[in-house]
């Protein structure tokens, strides 16, 4: 596989104590919200790609959030909430001047040293992590395209929170940019060889993404998602089934090199 | 030592515990704590002891995804005893042969053979091992939660098997011996008389509640196993009257209780339901800082309480 | 008759119920709704069928106070079957004799004498009952919740028990006949199997499980009677686990599910694991509207999935 | 028994339906908050003694919490609620604007036919009812003097929220008022002859004032309290034992006679 030369995602630092963090910001787009925090502690330590697990304010929930950092810098950091259960809804009502429990940042991050071209794919709230990645490879000085599907016109308003240069935009139902799936876009761009892949989104695009990506020759990583309790490491909840057997999301990923997950 | 505030040490049988609490065995990784943190987490531990993920003899890749979800106020979870196996188990002791606080090794397999087979492992190990190269291994804790390979009902809820898998383990180790109940059966103490009569020299209490949860979308159950086990608050009823009824059927037996305990109070309440020791579970999961959170508060409820010890406030509950 | 949505009457055994919705024993007074109402709440009954509270051959008192208080997303109750008999309750008929739907009399006692006594009385007044003076009584419940005057076990956990009741009640009586389970059991279709052997016609569960709280002042239980009855949404993924497994084992049987029933949703999860008929019990308690609520929800979540019954949901969740 | 004679508490007019209510006011009291309500069809059949159901916003809670009606006017109802425990607390953070649900008006009243001279005893948040009851018998003509005992200061901010012109307080740490019980205070009053008692607080109080109107061969009426579920007589958890038996304090309660309870 193409991949073998990939860079390792493990081994960010991860910091697990609690973060009192103040709401700094709250830009609504439909049923998402771009929720920035004060968290210097958190924001000196990310990467792209990693998360934090987000304690819903109220007490009415047992088990903390995993959501993905859509950006970090200075003492800030930024997450992309998408209301899709009782929890999230609940994080997406955050105003400025509350105050919110995160812990992190959790998990593995996006390799990026040495990349020249970058293709960044996501579908629905996949999106999230994405920002910050592209932020940070621009800082280093590769080009970024990105390429996000979205499954209609409501779940297409998170486009409204990102901004990267070169940006394509699908829907299935065709009401904003192209119609139909991210794999349309992919199929109608003009890709660098040797240009890496990132990918994060529901488990049937990134399993399409991973076929076109290995068709295309190229390598590439892939950030997934899995139902957590503990987020650090500790319950074994997280699995996926990768090459290498089952690995928790929260621990060695969620980012992974996309040639040893089986999505 | 002269101490103003009331005594925070607990015997659990022959081990020493600086204070009530420790972690419910499945919910708490020391070393994954220790890589997330700050410090020294070895100099830091919060538990009075150390009860690690069950270990069983061969390695299990446990059940599929996914594997956890939340409830009104619990969780479920069917992990299916994911563990590499003892002897890759045994490989790691070295890593976290700092640990200050005794280590109660929690034990799973579906037959008494496969119970006491890690006990002979590891006791066979610490025999050979060079000082310093393992944790203070002071006691076994014998989760019966496992399904029974004969009668595929859970070891725990069949006394009779409970006390094959208690009478296999006795022989294999003279060490502190529990032995974890499960909480679905008609009457807790008839496992726990069953263990006790096969050398257990006390009892955990309580395992998880088989339950199921359906996956909102398609109406199929959520979990990749189907069922799993309920825990955390919403049970917590339940475990206070079955602690009560364990301490209240066996006296002087050495008592771990757990089930939804998430505040120094909740705690407490089990110490009064007959409990020596208090494991926290699900709540490791709700903070880092969850069980030195709990234990500061458990030592501010028994201040303002007025008790001399923990020992004074156990049994509270019991008596008339 | 044309209807454009889904078909939501369903059988419950030979009783025709218009909805899946009954109120579940001990939850529900229609006499004190009807009193309470703006309107003629016989008319405006929400239930497909009216489950009236335990009723036992002699009056009972009760336990002492406090009876009932909250616990996380649950609530828990210790009445004690307070009743004023079954000869004053068929004094109280006629004030509800005008009610449309169908009536599941839940009865109750220590040992099957009594509950047999309870139904023998009760057909003897309707057989001689003067038209227009009685509601349609169509079926019983059996409530084997109460503790066994022999054994002090709940009669429920105790499968040769609960077919003693069944049979005596099957004795004295033609009508359909529901054996209501307790879910303190390791195996609620052990109880099932036995309820049915001796002539149930269907199954109800589950009761509420054995639970305890403490006073947070004084530590002692809280509840005048120590423990107390755990329900709620906090037991319904055990309920929904144990609704599956009778439904399972008994797949032609009349299932009444029922547990921490709050939203239509929920009512959906149970027909879903295999109930034929939902019971909404602790939801009662939280508005007025309650049962209206939830079968209106119900109603939309049935035609937004695109059922055409009700019974193309039931057990959705059971097959593979 | 001198209480014969007394008026039954029963009949009042009882209903069950959800209001969903507006927060009109809110005054703060130390941890006491007096909370106005718009809930005409709840005003219109109130009487004093009634209570309502309460459901704590925010879905946290199961069960409603039985308040008593503090005061009812035009389309107003108010509440006078202590924080003691979680559900409680949150009722006190209610705002201006916000909704809560109530059901009621619920239970019985006191009597105050032909009622001529009055003396409202209370204990701590039991003083709730009295204000309520203290402006209907004043609008009936009565004679009306108000006797309120609290633990301490920080209880005794309660009294802030009352307006009854002959208003006696006592604390049992002497911080505010006469030094002592409730009884103290009715010690020292000059009760005339046929003073028709009222009183709510705790069961040992109560008990006292029991002790001290049958003393003083008066007659009166007493609120209990009692731990509920349905607070609409379909449960039977909230029996207190009495003269006639265990009866329910939602349904046949909370008001009874001073002579048949047992408290
Ligand atoms: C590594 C990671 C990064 C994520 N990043 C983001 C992000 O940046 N923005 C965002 O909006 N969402 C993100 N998610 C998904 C987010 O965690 C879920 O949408 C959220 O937990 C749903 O909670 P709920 O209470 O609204 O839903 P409910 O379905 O009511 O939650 C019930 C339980 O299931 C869990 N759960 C439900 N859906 C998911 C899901 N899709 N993935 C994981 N757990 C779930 C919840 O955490 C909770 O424990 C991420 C998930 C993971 C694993
Ligand atoms: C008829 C009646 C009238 C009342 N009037 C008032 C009033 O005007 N103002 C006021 O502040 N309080 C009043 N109370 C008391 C009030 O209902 C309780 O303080 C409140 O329910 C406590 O809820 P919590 O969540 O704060 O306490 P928690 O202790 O956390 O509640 C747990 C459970 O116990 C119940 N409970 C706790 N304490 C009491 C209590 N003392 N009485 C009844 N149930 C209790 C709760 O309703 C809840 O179901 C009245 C009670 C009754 C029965
Ligand atoms: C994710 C998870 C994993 C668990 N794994 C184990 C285990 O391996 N062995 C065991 O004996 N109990 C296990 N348990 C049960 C807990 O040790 C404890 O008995 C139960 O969760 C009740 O406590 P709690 O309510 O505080 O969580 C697990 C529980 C959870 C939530
Ligand atoms: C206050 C109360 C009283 C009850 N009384 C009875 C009863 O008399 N007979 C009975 O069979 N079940 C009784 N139950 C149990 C309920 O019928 C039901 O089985 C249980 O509450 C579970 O449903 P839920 O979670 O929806 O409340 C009672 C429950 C409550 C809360
Ligand atoms: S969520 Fe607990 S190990 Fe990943
Ligand atoms: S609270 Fe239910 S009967 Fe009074």
């Amino acid at each position: 596989m193409s991949d073998a030369d990939a860079q390792t995602c493990g081994d960010h630092s991860q910091w697990a104590e609690t973060s009192h963090c103040r709401v700094a910001g709250v830009r609504h787009f439909g049923a998402f919200a771009a929720v920035e925090l004060i968290a210097p502690r958190v924001a000196r330590r990310a990467a792209p790609g990693q998360f934090v697990m987000v304690t819903v304010p109220g007490g009415g929930f047992l088990l903390r959030r995993p959501i993905s950092l859509f950006a970090a810098h200075g003492d800030r950091i930024g997450l992309l909430v998408e209301a899709r259960g009782g929890g999230s809804e609940q994080l997406t009502q955050l105003d400025v001047g509350d105050n919110v429990d995160v812990a992190g940042p959790l998990g593995s991050a996006f390799p990026t040293e040495g990349v020249t071209n970058a293709l960044l794919v996501g579908g629905g709230i996949g999106c999230a992590p994405l920002q910050y990645l592209a932020d940070q490879l621009a800082a280093e000085g590769a080009q970024v395209t990105a390429a996000f599907g979205f499954r209609d016109f409501r779940s297409a308003r998170a486009a409204g929170a990102f901004s990267i240069d070169r940006l394509w935009v699908a829907t299935e139902d065709g009401s904003v940019g192209k119609a139909g799936t991210v794999l349309h876009i992919l199929a109608s761009l003009d890709v660098a060889p040797g240009t890496t892949i990132y990918a994060c989104g529901p488990n049937p695009m990134v399993a399409a993404v991973q076929r076109w990506t290995f068709a295309e020759g190229l390598r590439g990583y892939v950030s997934l998602e899995a139902h957590m309790a503990c987020g650090t490491g500790s319950c074994h909840g997280c699995v996926v089934d990768t090459a290498r057997g089952k690995v928790r999301v929260c621990s060695e990923g969620p980012v992974f090199r996309l040639d040893e997950v089986t999505p | 030592m002269i101490s103003d505030g009331p005594q925070h040490s607990v015997s659990l049988g022959p081990i020493l515990l600086d204070h009530p609490l420790v972690d419910a065995s499945g919910t708490f990784d020391l070393l994954e704590y220790s890589r997330r943190y700050d410090g020294d987490y070895f100099a830091d531990f919060p538990y009075a002891a150390y009860v690690p993920k069950t270990v069983t003899a061969d390695a299990r890749t446990g059940n599929p995804a996914p594997r956890v979800t939340e409830t009104p106020s619990g969780m479920i979870n069917a992990i299916g005893l994911e563990n590499p196996g003892i002897h890759a188990w045994i490989d790691q002791l070295p890593e976290w042969a700092s640990l200050r606080q005794p280590v109660i090794v929690s034990v799973g397999g579906n037959e008494p053979e496969q119970y006491a087979a890690v006990i002979a492992a590891l006791e066979a190990h610490l025999a050979a091992a060079a000082a310093g190269t393992a944790p203070r291994i002071e006691g076994y804790e014998l989760n019966v939660s496992c399904p029974n390979v004969s009668s595929g009902l859970q070891i725990g809820a069949d006394p009779s098997a409970t006390a094959e898998v208690v009478a296999a383990c006795r022989e294999a180790t003279d060490r502190f011996l529990l032995a974890k109940l499960t909480p679905n059966v008609r009457d807790v103490t008839e496992a726990g008389a069953a263990a006790l009569g096969a050398g257990a020299d006390g009892l955990s209490l309580v395992n998880t509640f088989k339950a199921m949860v359906l996956d909102r979308q398609t109406l199929k159950p959520f979990l990749g196993n189907r069922t799993g086990g309920l825990c955390g608050p919403a049970i917590k009823p339940i475990a206070l009257r079955m602690v009560a009824e364990v301490a209240q059927a066996f006296p002087d037996t050495p008592i771990v209780g757990m089930g939804g305990v998430m505040t120094g109070l909740d705690a407490l309440e089990f110490i009064a339901c007959g409990a020596t020791a208090v494991a926290v579970g699900a709540a490791n999961f709700t903070a880092f800082e969850a069980p030195s959170r709990i234990l500061q508060e458990l030592r501010d409820e028994l201040e303002a309480r007025g008790f001399a010890s923990v020992a004074e406030a156990r049994g509270m509950a019991l008596r008339a």
